[in-house]
């Protein structure tokens, strides 16, 4: 059993993971009222994973994720106030509002991503580690991915190129046992994921992702070796998601014996038992613990919702960057047709917007059973049980 | 005939089909335990059994090739990639493989597959997620496209689809999964490609819906009749390759004015080649340009006001016909 | 001034580039040792060390994602991918990574990085490696798309390309790498993108050519001065996005008639995207409907008379020209 | 030191690559007379691979390979006539002039086709073999690819397909050590490629891909393994290629002398000093052997040259099957632009062909320097040293 850091640390530590499960939570709740929109996957049940791996970080080091990534982006210290603006679609969001829940991002915290593609953030990785390399720093980059991913051709060409050249990059799979409803064995033929680079020269160690000092203290171990030896290492952290794939998913393929299972290890209960026992904490600090980050995420969903919509004018922005080839984006598309119509863009700021009068109506949250109304419930899960909805 | 949903109806199209020819199977990631992203394959793992209905890891490349290699040597395979978005993965086998195989080995293969796939907006899924990726296959030679926008057409054309020698892009919609609509219940319901369908005649304007977007059309056509008295003629093409140009043309050689209506992005769209092939064909029947409404030029934003306004909607479809009649 | 091959100035603005800004590296497959498929890296191994100079292995779709992080944290990287033809494997990259990732962030990073290739047919390549993918580029936000024809282009457009914030597609031709031209010497020869050229002034028929197709049309335009006393404009766009539009409107709006040349696929091609912006927005102005001159809509064949015939050369486009005078 | 088959078999073997041997020469010459044109990759040194693999197989197995596949073609019977006229661009050429040296095909002999995109035909291999499994034949798939192409994301994609779904399919690897240019531990991590298939499930094995006998020792036994178990298998064959990677390649990444040592183990050289001393065959019958082949390549020299090219008219066949939903490519495309428009080419048929001029031209080998001439220049290898060819 891995030694308990110091007190300050392991409080920290439970507190983070906590306040995950309750940021998690709360999202879950705002995407049944239709405050969040898109796919929604919840780390519920990974809090280990992610607060084990961040901890053993550097600030200066790269941390990159999945769509499953609002842990990665809390752990980093991304205020839960602009994660759940994002959820919500808000100007304040950590992505401005335009990616929302699978692609959260804090360059100010290097927190590089959280990514829809999947595998397709594997690339991305290396080529931090790359900059490192090429800039002569000591940074590392973690990248975070699923089981499922590694059956992407991007897993086997990026663990090549990793070991080829060197880089210093921790790839590590948070093998939560299932892609999507795809269960491990059914994916994946080797199924011992550690395993998985060995092929391309990529050692691999496991970690129990239940455990965040486990956790903690593998992927701790990876980095150095990444740092100083410019080994990339593959670790494996066993885990599992307690919800399903994302909102939409009634679960059919799996048992509920599994999963009540699995929750007998739930990390965070775990966790503050140690610390109990160990008395770091009491019971009461504990629940003082979680009071707080109630608070906190009450808090964030107060500040979401007063946070605008990213104003109409702003559709175009940043879809370049402005220098001497792209002035504006009307000198990249002058003359689009009808609706988005570089002159029409143009007189944006005198409140001429095309399809304002939609966009009032969505800000506003008028959902009427349009064109367009349709859209929401479409997506959302309780339609999943007629038949009609999706998951991503 | 039975009203059904535009998922309903794809159901029914791939369990008649694979109860009608043995060689016809399924490939794609979740379509099986999980019963599909969409639910379109729902119950056929049951029915068929693992051997027909694979589930497959995540690598979209592979499926493909997979099923060309298959398709190459007698079988009949559909694969599902869970979304367009998905197919970018996949184009090398797509583009290189599937639609040349035939023509680079001088005819003496075929490969008789069908690649499902839905696309579209509006579910802020952002910039990854939502693409509308017609223009990009109908470019493709070897390949056909079809892109059906009712619950009677994606049973047909899919039945076409996968009784055809030919690699077939087949684009459904997320938003029309769940619209429903009359589906004959003919076992034989084959929709031909190559037949664009009149949704709604008129004599002073032809909208040209594409995907979801002949839906759009249609409720303009109505706005435009009830507030603007103009009489839309409302086309969908339902297949860009092979494309309907004739119905097209005949009916812009009547109206005189054409609106092209697409969710994609407005460079090199379907609009763009729409729009050169019909002043190709009847510049001299046109009173004003061909008119295009299409998706911003921007990846797809995912806070819903700003989304709801990167993709046509009514009343910027009724914007353009009138400005097509304005301009005469 | 001196004059060079178009390869060399590619490498001569790769050099002085890279001697500029020591951000600035190169990856690729066979760059390095190998020099290059096609040389066009010879010597910058040599000059510039293993680290800047990288030779890869063989995939496509993780290489362009390396680009893309390095340029996410502070380089500028140019990735060469062999030819267009291996793109289709790196799509996702290009598209939902190197194009979206700035716009999708909310504009916290810029992928300042450039994708080099050469494209094009005449080779007898076969099928899967004669591909001219302008129009699959140009459809995306957030690139930006070049495809110079004279040397003097080559360079400054890369040298631009490569001081450049955003992510640019950069296609060369690999008819043209041994073709030469003036090359003005100044280290700051720079080619703003959004400016097409006149290669040739001309008041009959406006004639557009893209990459090759450029040479291509100039050379048409001299049939059609000997041999038809046709003044024929010829225009060279340079970049396809931006779109320098407003040259070619200006040129449309004096000679009444526009052809376009390209080399890849009619349908959803480059030349349908222009002849749909010039209707729309010189419509009063054209005498005639706006001619496109493109490859055939075949996998590109192998056999040397087949292929020759699959592509456009003067003759053609001198045809297509004179139809537009015909028309009116 | 494996057995020698029966006579004949190892007569036959000989025989086969010599004939290979002879075949790609000639190809070569008639590259560098401009005969042949596109990329021109040879087989030279390689030859063991082909033949010692092939013969393990059944005549209803399949066989799928790269752009290097005369030797593919030629070793599972299809003519050499056709295999030349095929790189002469007639029509009477495997795939009736339509691919080209990088696409032979001949769907009679299950040679199932050389892919020009490295790594794209494992994912099709592995297709073939789900075919065999539906269709519950005994049928094995043998597919060949590159070191190079171990790198590509369908290697790993395809392995873990092929193992989880117990496909029978052996993958086989012919590592000449080079990728282009590229030298294998400059651009695997991992050098002993037997193992790259492990990760995935995949077992390796190894052969002497200098050696016939040990190269179809390996490969019968995995073939074996692959019809009998079900289990996919990896073999790698250590080989060289004596020749450039294509007929532009002036080899600056190896040494004359690294060339030298390896063509010490000419495989054909090898292979008959074997039967010469086991008394198979004498010095008389070796030169017998190359002399029928040297005149079988004569022959195929003579048929491809008298072969017509293409007709104008069939540009635009084969590009669909035809059916219900295609009745004739202009069906299809009924008013493609200028060039090319369907009405044009529907009457193609009374001879009225657009751009029958330069077909007429290239098909009389006219190559002016004009603007479609030079192409033929620009890809000659004797322009390389000017630095203005082209290898690929
Ligand atoms: C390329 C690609 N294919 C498919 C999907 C759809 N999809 C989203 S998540 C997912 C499952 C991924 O599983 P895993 O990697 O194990 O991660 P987890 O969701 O379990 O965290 C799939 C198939 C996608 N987003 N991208
Ligand atoms: C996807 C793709 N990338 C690059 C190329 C260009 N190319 C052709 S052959 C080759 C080297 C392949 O090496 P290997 O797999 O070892 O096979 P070998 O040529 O040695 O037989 C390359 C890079 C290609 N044809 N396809
Ligand atoms: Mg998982
Ligand atoms: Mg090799």
């Amino acid at each position: 059993m891995p030694e308990l850091p110091e007190p300050d640390v392991a409080r920290e530590w439970l507190a983070t993971m906590t306040l995950i499960r309750r940021f998690e939570e709360r999202a879950g709740e705002m995407y049944a009222r239709a405050k969040v929109g898109g796919f929604l996957h919840l780390s519920i049940g990974e809090e280990a994973t992610i607060v084990g791996s961040a901890r053993a970080l550097r600030d200066s080091d790269y941390l990159i994720s999945t769509y499953r990534s609002h842990g990665h982006a809390l752990v980093r210290g991304t205020p839960p106030e602009n994660v759940m603006a994002e959820l919500f679609g808000r100007v304040d969001g950590c992505s401005g509002g335009r990616g929302g829940s699978m692609h959260m991002f804090d360059i100010s915290r290097r927190f590089m991503g959280g990514y829809g593609i999947v595998g397709g953030n594997l690339p991305i990785a290396a080529g931090f580690a790359l900059s490192s390399d090429l800039q002569g720093t000591e940074d590392v980059t973690l990248c975070m991915f699923g089981d499922g991913a590694s059956n992407q051709g991007t897993f086997g060409e990026t663990m090549n190129l990793a070991a080829l050249w060197k880089l210093p990059v921790v790839f590590m799979v948070s093998n939560n046992q299932f892609g999507m409803g795809t269960a491990l064995e059914r994916h994946s033929a080797v199924t011992d994921l550690q395993r998985k680079g060995e092929s391309f020269g990529v050692p691999g160690m496991r970690c129990d992702g239940m455990d965040v000092l486990d956790t903690h203290r593998v992927i701790g171990a990876a980095l150095e070796r990444a740092r100083e030896e410019r080994q990339p290492v593959l670790v494996e952290a066993l885990t599992y998601r307690f919800r399903g794939h994302s909102m939409a998913d009634p679960e059919e393929y799996r048992t509920k014996e599994q999963v009540a299972e699995w929750r007998k290890r739930d990390p965070i209960a775990l966790f503050s038992e140690r610390l109990v026992a160990e008395r770091v904490l009491d019971e009461a600090g504990v629940a003082a613990l979680d009071e707080a980050a109630v608070a906190r995420v009450d808090e964030a969903v107060a500040f979401a919702d007063a946070s605008p919509f990213p104003a109409p004018e702003s559709l175009y922005d940043d879809v370049y960057a402005l220098g001497d080839q792209v002035r504006g984006w009307y000198s990249v598309d002058e003359r689009t047709p009808n609706v988005h119509k570089g002159e029409d863009e143009r007189s944006m700021d005198h409140g001429d917007v095309p399809g304002r009068e939609q966009y009032d109506r969505h800000a506003a949250g008028a959902h009427e059973s349009s064109d367009d109304g349709d859209d929401v419930a479409a997506s959302r899960p309780a339609d999943t049980a007629q038949g009609t909805g999706a998951a991503g | 005939m039975a009203v059904v949903r535009y998922r309903e109806a794809l159901n029914q199209a791939l369990r008649e089909e694979m109860e009608r020819d043995e060689r016809v199977y399924l490939m794609g990631e979740d379509i099986g335990v999980f019963n599909g992203a969409y639910k379109v394959t729902a119950g056929l793992l049951e029915q068929f059994g693992e051997q027909r209905v694979r589930d497959t890891p995540i690598s979209e490349n592979t499926i493909v090739g997979l099923g060309v290699g298959s398709a190459m040597t007698g079988m009949r395979p559909i694969v599902e990639l869970m979304t367009i978005n998905f197919s970018l993965l996949a184009l090398d086998q797509i583009v290189n493989h599937a639609a040349h195989i035939r023509y680079m080995f001088g005819g003496q293969v075929k490969v008789p597959m069908v690649i499902r796939m839905p696309q579209g907006a509006g579910h802020q899924l952002g910039p990854t997620h939502s693409h509308s990726f017609e223009a990009l296959f109908l470019h493709v030679p070897g390949l056909l496209v079809a892109a059906p926008s009712t619950a009677a057409d994606a049973k047909g054309l899919l039945k076409a689809a996968i009784r055809d020698d030919n690699p077939v892009i087949f684009i459904e919609h997320e938003y029309l999964y769940g619209q429903r609509g009359d589906v004959p219940d003919d076992g034989d319901h084959v929709v031909d490609f190559g037949e664009a369908a009149i949704r709604r005649a008129g004599d002073d304007v032809t909208l040209v819906g594409i995907s979801r977007m002949a839906i759009t059309a249609e409720r303009a056509a109505q706005v435009l009749a009830d507030e603007h008295d103009v009489s839309a003629e409302v086309i969908d093409p339902r297949t860009l390759r092979p494309l309907d140009l004739d119905t097209i043309l005949a009916s812009v050689r009547k109206t005189n004015r054409c609106v092209i209506v697409e969710e994609g992005w407005p460079h090199g769209g379907v609009g763009a080649n729409l729009a050169a092939l019909i002043q190709e064909q009847a510049f001299d029947h046109l009173d004003a340009p061909v008119g295009r409404v299409t998706g911003a030029d921007v990846p797809m934003p995912y806070s819903k006001p700003l989304e709801q306004i990167a993709f046509p909607h009514e009343p910027q479809v009724v914007d353009a016909a009138l400005a097509t009649l304005r301009d005469v």
